[in-house]
This record gives C-alpha cells, structure tokens and sequence, in this order.
C-alpha cells in the first residue's frame, strides 16, 4: 500500500480542523478543531514513518510530542475560556472584539 | 544507538537552561510553602537572580573553539545561540524588572507565578536558540508559546486580558499545526528530524518531491511569520499586545519575537538556504519570499500605524514593521564571502531590545499617571515630566540612530545591495 | 474505477484503512454539520478512536494507544468538561450569518486543499528500505525518548509542569 | 625668494568672509556699525593685498599651495588650495581697492535704507567669493566660487526685490548666465576627461596645453566651451542682455559688480586659461570677432540710450568686448591691462552717476542738465572718468586702448577698424551723456546738490587712480608686459595707432558737443532723417524681443508642457503613493475588526496568496 491515501486523509483532516476553526462560534469547539488538525499532523508523522523513505521510529515519537503538546495547550486554552466566560458570561468567539482598530 | 546517549559532562553545556529550570522550580516551591501573608516580591527577585546567573554562564560559552554539538547535532551551541540567549535573557530580566511593582498595581492576582512563568519562557527561548532538530525546536517553541499565553492571561479580572490569551491561544494554536504540518512534511521527505539531515536530503533529490519541499517551506514560512508577527501573518498581534499586562506585551515584542526570529534563521539557513543549495531554484524562491514578506511587513506596519492611536497597538504595528527590518538580512543572498548575516541580524536585534523596552517602560509611567493608553496620554509630556520624555525620544530614535551607525549601515547597505543582485539574478 | 476500489479494497490493510478513513471523515464533517455542542465533542471522538486505530495498523502501537488515551479520553473529557464549566442548558447551536466569512473561507479552505492535493498526488516518495514493523515498538520508543530524545523530552516535563500551573492559575476562581 | 604676505593670500578672502558671517549674525542689531565693519574687513583685505602685490614687484614664479585633500575618487585626488601669480596679485589689488571704495560710498549711498546691513552683508559675500575666484588654484574651486559670484550679483541686483523690474532683472542676470555657466562646466568636464592625471589645477594646464598634450581639436572645443562660460560673466554678444538690465540693482553695486570686478571675471578666466587659447587659432579667431563684435555692437546701443546707468553699462559691455577681443589677439597684456584701467574709469563713472542720481532722484539723462555748477566735484571726476573711456592722450584709457588697438593694427586690420569706429562711438555717447547731465540749463526742478564725503572721497580716488594707472603700460614703458610674463608684447610706440585712436576720440566729443553741448546740430538728425536706424538702435537691435520669440516664448510653452507633466504625472504618482499608504492603512486597520476569526482567515488567505504567487509562478510553469 502507498502513503497517498494517509496523505490524503490527513490533508482533508486538516482542511476540515482549519475550516472548523475558522467558522464555528462556539469556543470549545474551535479549541477541538485545532486538536483535529493536529491529528492530522501525526497521521502524517506516522504514515511517513512507516512509508517514508527512512522508515523509523522519528515520526511515532514526534507525534507522541505532539500529542502531549495538544494536551497542555487545551488546557490552557480552557483554563483561559473558563476564566472568560467568568468574566464575560460567553463562548460565543463572535461576541470577543471588546478591542479593535 | 549508544553514541546518541547524553553524557554527564554534556551536562555543563547545559548549566544555563538548568539553571533556569532549577529557579523556577524553587520559585514555585517556595510560592506553595510560604504563607499567603509574605510579599510575593521574592519570586521576582529570584527569577532575577536566576536569569543573571544563567546570563553569567551563557556569557562564559561565548566564543567556544568550535561549536558544540550534542546528540547528533539536534542541540547546539554556537555563538549564534549564546548571543541570541544573551540577548533573551537581558530581555527577560529587563521584563521582569520593569514589572517590580507594576505587577500588583496592574491587579494580577498570582504575582508569584506571574514572575516566575518568565523563566520556563525564557527557557523555551533558549531552546529554540540552540535546536537543530525539528523536535526539540517545536518543543521549545510550544514551551515558549504556552508560557505566553497563560502570562497574557495574568490579569484575571480584565476582560481585555482574557480575550487576547484566548484570540492568541487559538491563533497560536492553528499557527503551530501550521508548522508541525510543514515540519511533517520534511520529515516525510527526508526520513529524519535533523535539520542537516534534511538539508543534505533535499540537496540530494528534491525533483522528486519538489512540491512537498515548496508546500513544507510555505507552511513554515506562515507559521513562523505569525510567531514572529509578520504581515500578513500578523493580525492576532495588535490585540494580544493591547490586551496583555504591560510587561508582558514587551516579552511578547522582544524575546517571543527574538526567539521567533532565531528559529525562523536556524531553519531557514540550515534547511532551505545553505551552502549544499546554493544557486538552486529553491533557495532562490526562498529568499525571495522572505524579502517579499519583510517587504509587506514594513510597509503595512508603518502604514497601519500612522492612523493609530492607541500606544500597544501602535507599538504592535511598529513592531510588525520592525519584523520586516529584521527579515531582510535573513532574505538576502549570502555567499562565500559573506556567509553570517546573523551579525547584522543581532544587532539589530539588540537595538530592537533596548529600544522597545524602553518604550514600554516609559508607556507603562504614562499609563500609570495618565490613566490610559490613548496616544494623547502622552501631550505634553514635555512639561508635565521634564527629564522623562527624553527616554521615549531616544529609545523610538535609536531606530534611526542605528541603522545610521556606521557599521550597521554598512551592513545595511551591503545587505540591500546582495538583495537588489538576489532579485536582479532570479529576474534573470 | 470500481474494479479498482475492489482492487483496493480486497487487501486487509486497505479495508481496515477504508473503514476508518470513512468514519474519521464522517466524524470530522459532523463535528462541523452538528448543532449540539456535546454531539460535535462527540463527534470527533469518534474522528480520534478511528485515527488510533490507523496509528495501530500503521505499526505504531503505542502511538495508537496514546492516542486513544489522550484524545478520545482526556481531551474529549477536558472539553466536555469545559462545556459544563461554561455553558449550563445544551441548547442547539446557531452558527453566525457571515456571508462574505464564510465564503471566503470555503474558498480558502478549498484551494488549500486543492494544493495539498496536488502536491501529494505528484510527489513520488520512495521508501530506501522496505517498511519495518519492529517487534517492541514500545520498548524501542522507551529507548529513543531516554536517549536520542532526552532534551526534548526533559523540555516537556517543565512545559507540563507550566501548563498544569498555568491552568490553575489562569481558571482558579478568585476569592475577592 | 620671500613669501612673507603670499603665502597669507588665503587670509585676503577670508576677511570678507568673517564680516559677512558677523553681519548675517548680528543682522539688524548693528545698525550703522554694519558699515563700518565692512569697511574695515575690506581694508585688512586691501592692505593684505597691497602687502603681497608690493612682495612680488619682483617675482615671476607662482607661489601655489594645494594640500587641502578635498575629493578623492579612486586614484584621482582633488586638491583645494590658493595660488598667487602676478596676475592674480593685480587683481586681487583691484578688487580689494574698487571694494573698498564702494564700501565707503555705499555708506552714504545706502544710508537710511532698512536693510542696510543685509546689503554689507551681500557685498562682503561677494568680496569674498571674487577674491576667492581670483586666487583659486584649480577650475573646479574657480568654478565653485564663479557660481557663488553669480548667487551674490543675482541677490544685489534683486536687492529692491519690492520692485518688479529688479526681481525681472536678477532672474535674467541669473539665468543668461547660466547658461554661459553650463558651457563652463562642460568644458570643465572635458578637461576633466582629457587632462593626463585628471588634474584640474592651472599650473597642469598649464603644462599641458602649453607642450601640446593635448589633441587641438580637442583643445578647439574646451576653449570654446570655457569662452562661453566667459561670454556670459563678461556680457559678450549674444549673452550680453543681462548686464543693461542688472542696472536695476543700487548704483554701488554696478560699480562694483557689474563694472569693475564680476564681469571681468570672464576676461579673468580666459586670460587665466589662456594657454588652452593658445593651443586652437580658431578658438582665438572665435574670441577676437565676438570680443570686436560686441565692442562696436554695444557702443552703438549706447548712443541711443536714455538712462544714464543703462548708457553706462552698454558701455561696460562694449569694454569687455574690447578686453576679449585683445585676448583673441594674443594681446593678454593688453586685454589685461584695459581691465585694469577699465576698473578704475568704469567704477568712477558708475558712482558719479551714483552721485548724480542720489542728487536729482532720476535716471534719465534727459531730465537732467546744468548739474556741473552744482555738484563740482562729481562733475569734475565725471569728466575725468568720461575723459579716460574716450581714450584721450594721457589718462589711463588711451593707453590701455592704445595697447588694444596697436596689437590689432598688427594682426588683424578688420578689428583693428571695427576698434576704431567702436573708440568713435565710445567717445560720442560719453559727450552725449556729460553734456546732457552736466551741461546746459537744468531740465527739471529738482534742487541738485553736491553729495556728501562718503561719495566724494571715492570718486577723488577713482579720479587720480583713472588718471595715473596707464603709466604702468605705455609703448615707453613696458613694465606690466614684463612682470606679467608676456614677452610677445611689442613695446615700439605705434604712432599711427595712436594718433588715429586720438583722432576718433576727439572726434566723437566733438560731434557730441556739437550736438548736445552747443545744440548746432539737431539732435534728431538720425531719428529724423533714418528713424528706422534709430528706433533699431534705440530699441537695441531687438535681441530682447528676438530671445522672448525664439527662446522665452518656447521655453515658456516647454515649460507649460512639464508643468501640466509635474501637476498631473508627478503629483498624481505622490498623491498615489501618499493615498496608497492611507488606503494600506485604512484596509489593514478594517482587517483588525476584533474577530480572531477573521484574523485567522487573512493568514490563510495571505499564505494561500503568498504561494501561489511565489511558488505557483515556477510550479505552474506560468512565468
């Protein structure tokens, strides 16, 4: 079996976590889409391991970063999404834009 | 297998990054166990001490016999590292110590670790300054960038705050899926982390896989454009800078920017731009969309600045145009004769610094006496605070002042010269 | 063109690979097309699990297994969790009328992928040495991370460590 | 050898210089101490000049001293420095003394206007830029302090700037003598380019021109080039519209510069850089008819002309041409020498007329008359000075003529004739215009008197110096043709030379004092008889008329043409770029709407944009 098709799959992945977080309103939503690209990220990393031209363990332990990486960020992120809701009462990302010009 | 193992001597090569960690651990112990009645102001005075430390140990690697290398080249220190560590460091502590006081004024509830989260960003910093593997420098990044965003977050009850650590946390965070998808992809082409190895993989049959290598080297530029605010990757930085506290928007103008600009040079130069791909197609439109991007930077920052008026985002906008300034030695040709453009690079870099600190410093004492950050805060400042305005004039004038300097002048010019023969040369 | 998706089909990696592909697809445009938020979370659990399980007929057992620790377990917890924390009444989604948003975003999600396409269907990669499907992977990553990975990895440690303090700090409820 | 006082010859411009840097500071706060500071500056600068003139009676070695490194353009080093030849000591001695008289004079010719001291000012500047020119060593500082000599004639001529007819005058003065200036320069630049070495320093020219290094055609183009940078200095035909018109400027300032020291520059430069002259016949062939040409052309004018300062500068130019056309000759003693004189007898006449003017508060000579009872000192000078130009046996002008007309004689009859009729008129119009001032019945009320000290003393000292300074050149006594190095000139008195200059000077007074003096001839014989003649010569043969058709008027409509460019092209591209960085800013700071989502959708779309345009160019094959 050839990479394309993992390829592929992690392109369209990514297009979609892109799309996602780019459109959707609802803050937790746009945090999961980001995680959603970065899996795309790790199919990638590991289709390249297995098929890549030096196949290897490289690309499984740097999905593995990745993977803890995400996981601190989300916590940040909700940690910080929390605290504003506390403040403003909203996850609506639409409703941020106290600062602008 | 067995030569890639750290020994207990490469571990002097790492007292300054050790240093930092063992601070901020004992600053965070110390947080836990003291009573909530002690002034946190000692967490300040130990991140302090713990950043001129490391800047003494940092300062005794400079100039090493030849660069150190440890696991296969994928850490390094060479004097490109040490000075920009130096120059993170300074930063860092300049940070910190502008903040003494401000810190409670500013009502940020969790003083001591406001201070102490300086070092681990400080730390990821430093990282990205000696990496020379994909891994250790996307760890270093995200270090930094996590770091950042909780310290932008500081002030809890400001709505401001919150909402610009969470614009830059989902900004950050596309941006970093950005770069680990470009990252995947030289992964993918060459089988390895290194950045040597990646070098010497594209040197060696790039035909191939030409678009990966042209899609990796956009998605990095994007991604690192954004960590280093450059148009037009630059629209999180006006509100992140406006919301964050004071301070802190300073470390985001100057160490986060530094950083970002030290592992945009390690990949690029390392991976895209060295001597094995030298007169390629590749590395040609590599640095042709550098300059392109710095020249978008300058122009739009400046631009967008002029009708601005409130200080943070001014000071973000100039610090999108000062992106540029900085892009433009990394985008030009070198060549034999030239091979480190880095010298010019740092120094702007320091004068960028000292500059931009000094700004800041002097817009937090007007914001503090003025009550805001409206540009018009500062009329009349003149005779309201003799003595005083002269630091913002020479801190906003050294940006001339030392492109003027003779030697960066020269460089300047020398550098602008191998950018008109790039563009002339890839127009031929 | 059917005889090559049965072609395609007929080998038992392809099939496995097929069937996740759909599912993580189908997750992903649900997590998008869905109005609940708790139905999006869920979603694209279901996105991870089929990842995971690619990961694991890709030989990366322990990557597969992380995965369906990680992120079909504690991020989607995190996130549903971070729902409850923040919004009380489950109540459907209405997605803002951004024409020219959304528009523009479709575009560019499209030409995005219309690259990405491109350049992956172009590109030849070929492998230098057949696939090795390595016995321990476990055992083998253990080794790499304490070894060749040792910076990165100790690196991460204090980059837990600031996200775990940050957190709390940044979500503790202040007394005053 | 002493160099005791030349090799402080630098100091003599520098004087001048100070004075100016104290006027343009204390401005308005000196008042009346403006003059006095000047005329003190020029005094040190005289005396200095005197002191170096005195030391080098018996030199005929040049003192140079170039060390000052000014340029350095890979080998090619430009040096500035000084020199003194004894030459460049007899000018420097006349440019001080004319300075100082006028300093004097102007003391109580300015007295009472406002701006006085920016008035010193300007001269001092002047004083300073001229005695630089006369000592520069190299073309390039001559050239430096030719254009800052220009700067000075074009701010004093248009020193009344209130009136339309002096800011007219010093944009004519500035610009025809730019264009003289233009053809300098490129002659510069050709000797620049063929000079062995590149150097630009007289003594190198010098060397070179005089050992035939250079190719003669060559050497036929620069002379030519720099006689047309002289032409438009000295106010020779066709450039010499400006000078009558300079008159605008206060009297001083006529005598001063556009008499007696600016517009000899240019017969300063060409005997300076005589030796390129030399190496072309042609270019002195050139020299010589336009020098006669102008001699005889202006001095016509000057017959027909109303306003005494006007009659006066045609006659200046009628002058130069004389000095040129010497020049052309080979007669540089000569040429030279007339320059010297000229200074003196041109000088008094221009303040004279000063005296006359600043007496009855008019200039045209037809409102005048009778002044001669009334102001007996001015009447006197003026005589002397009108004596001089008319060339009468024994002031200074018959010699210098003399010298002129007899190295003519030699060489070329055509302009030894043309000198001749050119004496006639010169005589004619100078006892048309005394006998119409000072003779006969005054023609308006005006309650003439005689002027104060401070013009009489200078016009005392003009007088004598008109009178005696021809001694130092006569057929008998060849002093100035030995100590100025020129040993081609003839010293035999050429008697026939001299008796017919006499005869046409005497018989230009006399038709002059019959027609004006004694009225037994009408005046309006030529106007009555050939009114075409007259109102030809009148209206001065139509040059200004011809140049507004043939020049000003295609100029002006050029200049409409870039104008309309410089409005629409050139501000449109400014008015572009300036509204282009608004626009930038506006839509930059449109994008920054608060939206972390629309944020993240411009860096999809500048990324997708930035590769596609960057690398799509060389992926797609498209360009």
């Amino acid at each position: 079996m050839s990479i394309t098709p993992y390829l592929t799959l992690a392109a369209i992945l990514f297009c979609i976590g892109l799309y996602g977080a780019l459109s959707k309103k609802n803050a937790i939503i746009v945090l999961l889409s980001i995680e959603l690209m970065l899996n795309a990220v790790n199919l990638n990393l590991i289709a390249f391991a297995k098929y890549g031209p030096k196949p290897g363990l490289a690309g499984q332990i740097f999905s593995l970063f990745n993977i803890t990486v995400a996981a601190a960020e989300v916590a940040v992120g909700i940690a910080i999404l929390i605290n504003l809701y506390r403040n403003r009462g909203t996850t609506d990302v639409t409703d941020m834009d106290t600062m602008k010009r | 297998m067995e030569a890639l193992r750290l020994q207990l001597s490469d571990l002097q090569h790492l007292i300054p990054e050790l240093t930092l960690i063992v601070t901020a651990l004992l600053a965070a112990l110390l947080d836990l166990a003291l009573p909530r009645k002690v002034s946190r102001s000692f967490s300040a005075w130990l991140t302090l001490l713990g950043i001129v430390v490391a800047i003494c140990f940092t300062a005794l690697e400079l100039n090493p016999e030849e660069p150190i290398q440890l696991l296969a080249q994928s850490y390094r220190i060479d004097d490109f590292a040490s000075l920009l560590k130096l120059v993170i460091l300074v930063g860092t502590g300049l940070v910190v110590f502008m903040s003494l006081g401000s810190a409670a004024r500013d009502d940020i509830h969790h003083v001591g670790e406001y201070y102490y989260l300086f070092l681990p960003a400080a730390l990821g910093g430093m990282i990205m300054a000696s990496s020379g593997d994909l891994i250790t420098l996307y760890v270093g990044l995200e270090l930094l960038s996590i770091t950042s965003y909780v310290l932008v977050a500081m002030k809890k009850k400001s709505t401001e705050s919150n909402e610009g650590a969470f614009k830059y946390i989902v900004l950050g965070g596309i941006s970093s899926a950005i770069i680990l998808y470009g990252m995947s992809f030289l992964y993918g082409i060459s089988g390895s982390t290194n950045l040597l190895a990646i070098n010497s993989a594209l040197a060696g049959s790039i035909d191939d896989v030409k678009g990966l290598v042209y899609l990796a080297f956009f998605l990095l530029l994007a991604g690192f454009g954004f960590k280093i605010a450059a148009a037009p990757f630059h629209t999180w930085a006006p509100d992140v800078y406006q919301g964050a506290p004071t301070p802190v928007t300073a470390f985001l103008a100057v160490v986060s920017k530094g950083a970002g600009f030290a592992i945009l040079f390690r990949v690029m130069y390392w991976v895209f731009g060295s001597l094995t791909l030298m007169g390629t197609d590749l590395q040609k439109d590599a640095l042709l969309s550098l300059s392109v991007l710095a020249a978008i930077s300058m122009i739009a920052g400046n631009a967008m600045a002029l009708r601005q008026h409130n200080v943070k985002r001014l000071l973000a906008y100039s610090g999108i145009a000062n992106a540029g300034y900085l892009l433009v030695p990394i985008a030009t040709h070198f060549s034999l004769v030239h091979y480190a453009n880095y010298s010019e690079f740092l120094f702007y870099l320091i004068a960028y610094l000292f500059m931009n600190i000094g700004a800041f410093a002097v817009l937090m004492i007007v914001q503090r006496s003025s009550g805001n950050e409206e540009l018009r805060g500062f009329a009349g400042l003149y005779y309201r605070a003799r003595g005083r305005p002269q630091r913002p004039c020479c801190s906003s004038f050294r940006w001339p002042a030392s492109r003027s300097r003779r030697d960066f002048s020269e460089s300047c010019s020398s550098s602008w010269a191998r950018c008109r023969r790039n563009s002339i040369g890839s127009a031929r | 063109m059917l005889d090559r998706l049965i072609g395609f089909l007929s080998s038992g990696e392809n099939l496995v690979f097929f069937v996740f592909s759909l599912v993580a697809i189908c997750g992903a445009i649900f997590m998008i097309s869905l109005t609940r938020v708790v139905h999006m979370v869920m979603a694209l659990a279901l996105t991870f699990l089929s990842l995971g399980g690619i990961y694991i007929t890709l030989g990366a057992e322990f990557v597969g297994w992380v995965q369906v620790l990680i992120y079909a377990g504690a991020i989607t917890i995190l996130m549903i969790f971070g729902i409850m924390m923040t919004r009380h009444r489950g109540e459907a989604e209405t997605e803002p009328q951004r024409p020219w948003h959304n528009g523009l975003l479709l575009v560019g999600a499209i030409v995005l992928f219309g690259i990405l396409f491109y350049v992956i269907q172009n590109a030849t990669i070929t492998p230098q040495s057949a696939p090795v499907d390595p016995k321990d992977n476990t055992l083998q990553i253990g080794q790499l991370l304490f070894n060749q990975y040792v910076i990165p990895f100790e690196i991460m440690s204090v980059l837990l460590t600031v996200a775990f303090i940050g957190a709390i700090v940044v979500a503790k409820r202040e007394e005053d | 050898m002493a160099n005791d006082f030349t090799s402080y010859a630098w100091l003599v411009p520098l004087f001048p210089l100070l004075a100016f840097l104290v006027l343009i500071a204390a401005g308005r706060q000196l008042r009346e101490a403006g003059a006095y500071i000047s005329i003190v500056a020029m005094l040190a600068s005289f005396v200095l000049a005197l002191l170096i003139f005195f030391e080098r009676l018996g030199h005929t070695t040049d003192y140079t001293w170039n060390q000052l490194k000014w340029l350095t353009i890979g080998d090619f080093q430009l040096n500035m420095g000084f020199e003194v030849t004894n030459l460049n000591a007899l000018m420097l001695v006349i440019v001080t003394l004319v300075s100082l008289l006028v300093n004097i004079y102007s003391k109580g010719y300015m007295h009472g206007d406002e701006r006085v001291n920016v008035f010193f000012s300007y001269i001092q500047l002047f004083s300073f830029a001229m005695l630089g020119l006369v000592i520069s060593v190299n073309v390039l500082e001559l050239y430096i302090f030719w254009e800052l000599v220009g700067v000075c004639s074009f701010l004093l001529v248009g020193f009344w700037y209130f009136k339309p007819e002096a800011r007219a005058a010093a944009k004519k003065a500035f610009i025809v003598t730019r264009v003289g200036d233009v053809g300098l320069f490129l002659g510069m630049l050709l000797l620049f380019w063929y000079m062995p070495g590149h150097s630009l320093d007289f003594s190198a020219i010098h060397n070179a021109f005089s050992q035939g290094k250079i190719d003669p055609s060559i050497a036929t183009w620069i002379a030519i080039l720099v006689f047309v940078g002289a032409m438009g200095k000295s106010g020779q035909f066709p450039l010499h519209t400006w000078l009558p018109d300079a008159m605008e400027g206060p009297t001083p300032i006529s005598a001063l510069i556009h008499a007696a020291t600016m517009v000899a520059a240019g017969v300063y430069l060409v005997a300076r850089t005589m030796d390129i002259f030399q190496a072309s016949p042609d270019a002195m062939l050139v020299v010589a008819y336009v020098g006669g040409f102008t001699a005889i052309f202006a001095a016509t004018i000057g017959t027909a002309q109303n306003d005494i300062k006007r009659v006066l500068a045609y006659s200046t130019v009628s002058q130069l041409g004389y000095m040129m056309m010497a020049l052309g000759l080979g007669a540089a003693t000569a040429g030279i020498f007339h320059l010297f004189t000229h200074a003196f007898f041109k000088a008094l006449l221009f303040l004279g007329a000063g005296s006359v003017i600043h007496a009855v508060h008019t200039q045209d000579i037809r409102e005048m008359g009778g002044l001669a009872g009334k102001m007996k000192i001015t009447a006197w000078t003026f005589a002397i000075g009108a004596l001089a130009l008319s060339g009468i046996v024994p002031l200074s002008g018959f010699w210098s003529k003399d010298a002129i007309l007899s190295a003519a004689f030699e060489h070329n009859q055509l302009l030894f004739w043309v000198g001749l009729i050119a004496a006639f008129f010169t005589a004619f119009y100078m006892a048309r215009l005394f006998f119409l001032v000072f003779a006969g019945k005054p023609r308006s009320d005006a309650h003439a008197h005689e002027s104060p000290a401070p013009f009489t003393f200078p016009l005392v000292v003009l007088a004598v110096l008109a009178v005696i300074a021809g001694f130092v050149f006569t057929p008998f006594n060849g002093w100035l043709g030995h100590w100025l190095g020129d040993h081609a000139e003839a010293e035999t008195a050429n008697w026939t030379v001299m008796i017919l200059s006499t005869l046409a000077g005497l018989l230009g007074i006399g038709l002059g004092y019959v027609m004006y003096g004694k009225n037994s001839v009408s005046r309006d014989i030529v106007a009555g008889n050939a009114p075409w003649l007259y109102t030809l010569v009148y209206r001065k043969y139509y040059i200004d008329e011809l140049y507004d058709v043939v020049f000003v008027r295609g100029l002006r409509l050029i200049g409409k043409a870039f104008e309309l460019f410089d409005i629409y092209i050139v501000d449109g591209i400014v008015r572009l770029c300036s509204a282009a960085v608004v626009g930038i800013g506006r839509l930059g700071l449109r994008l920054q709407n608060g939206q972390v989502q629309t944020y993240g959708l411009a860096t999809l779309l500048g990324l997708l944009i930035l590769a596609l345009a960057l690398a799509g160019r060389r992926f797609f094959h498209l360009g």
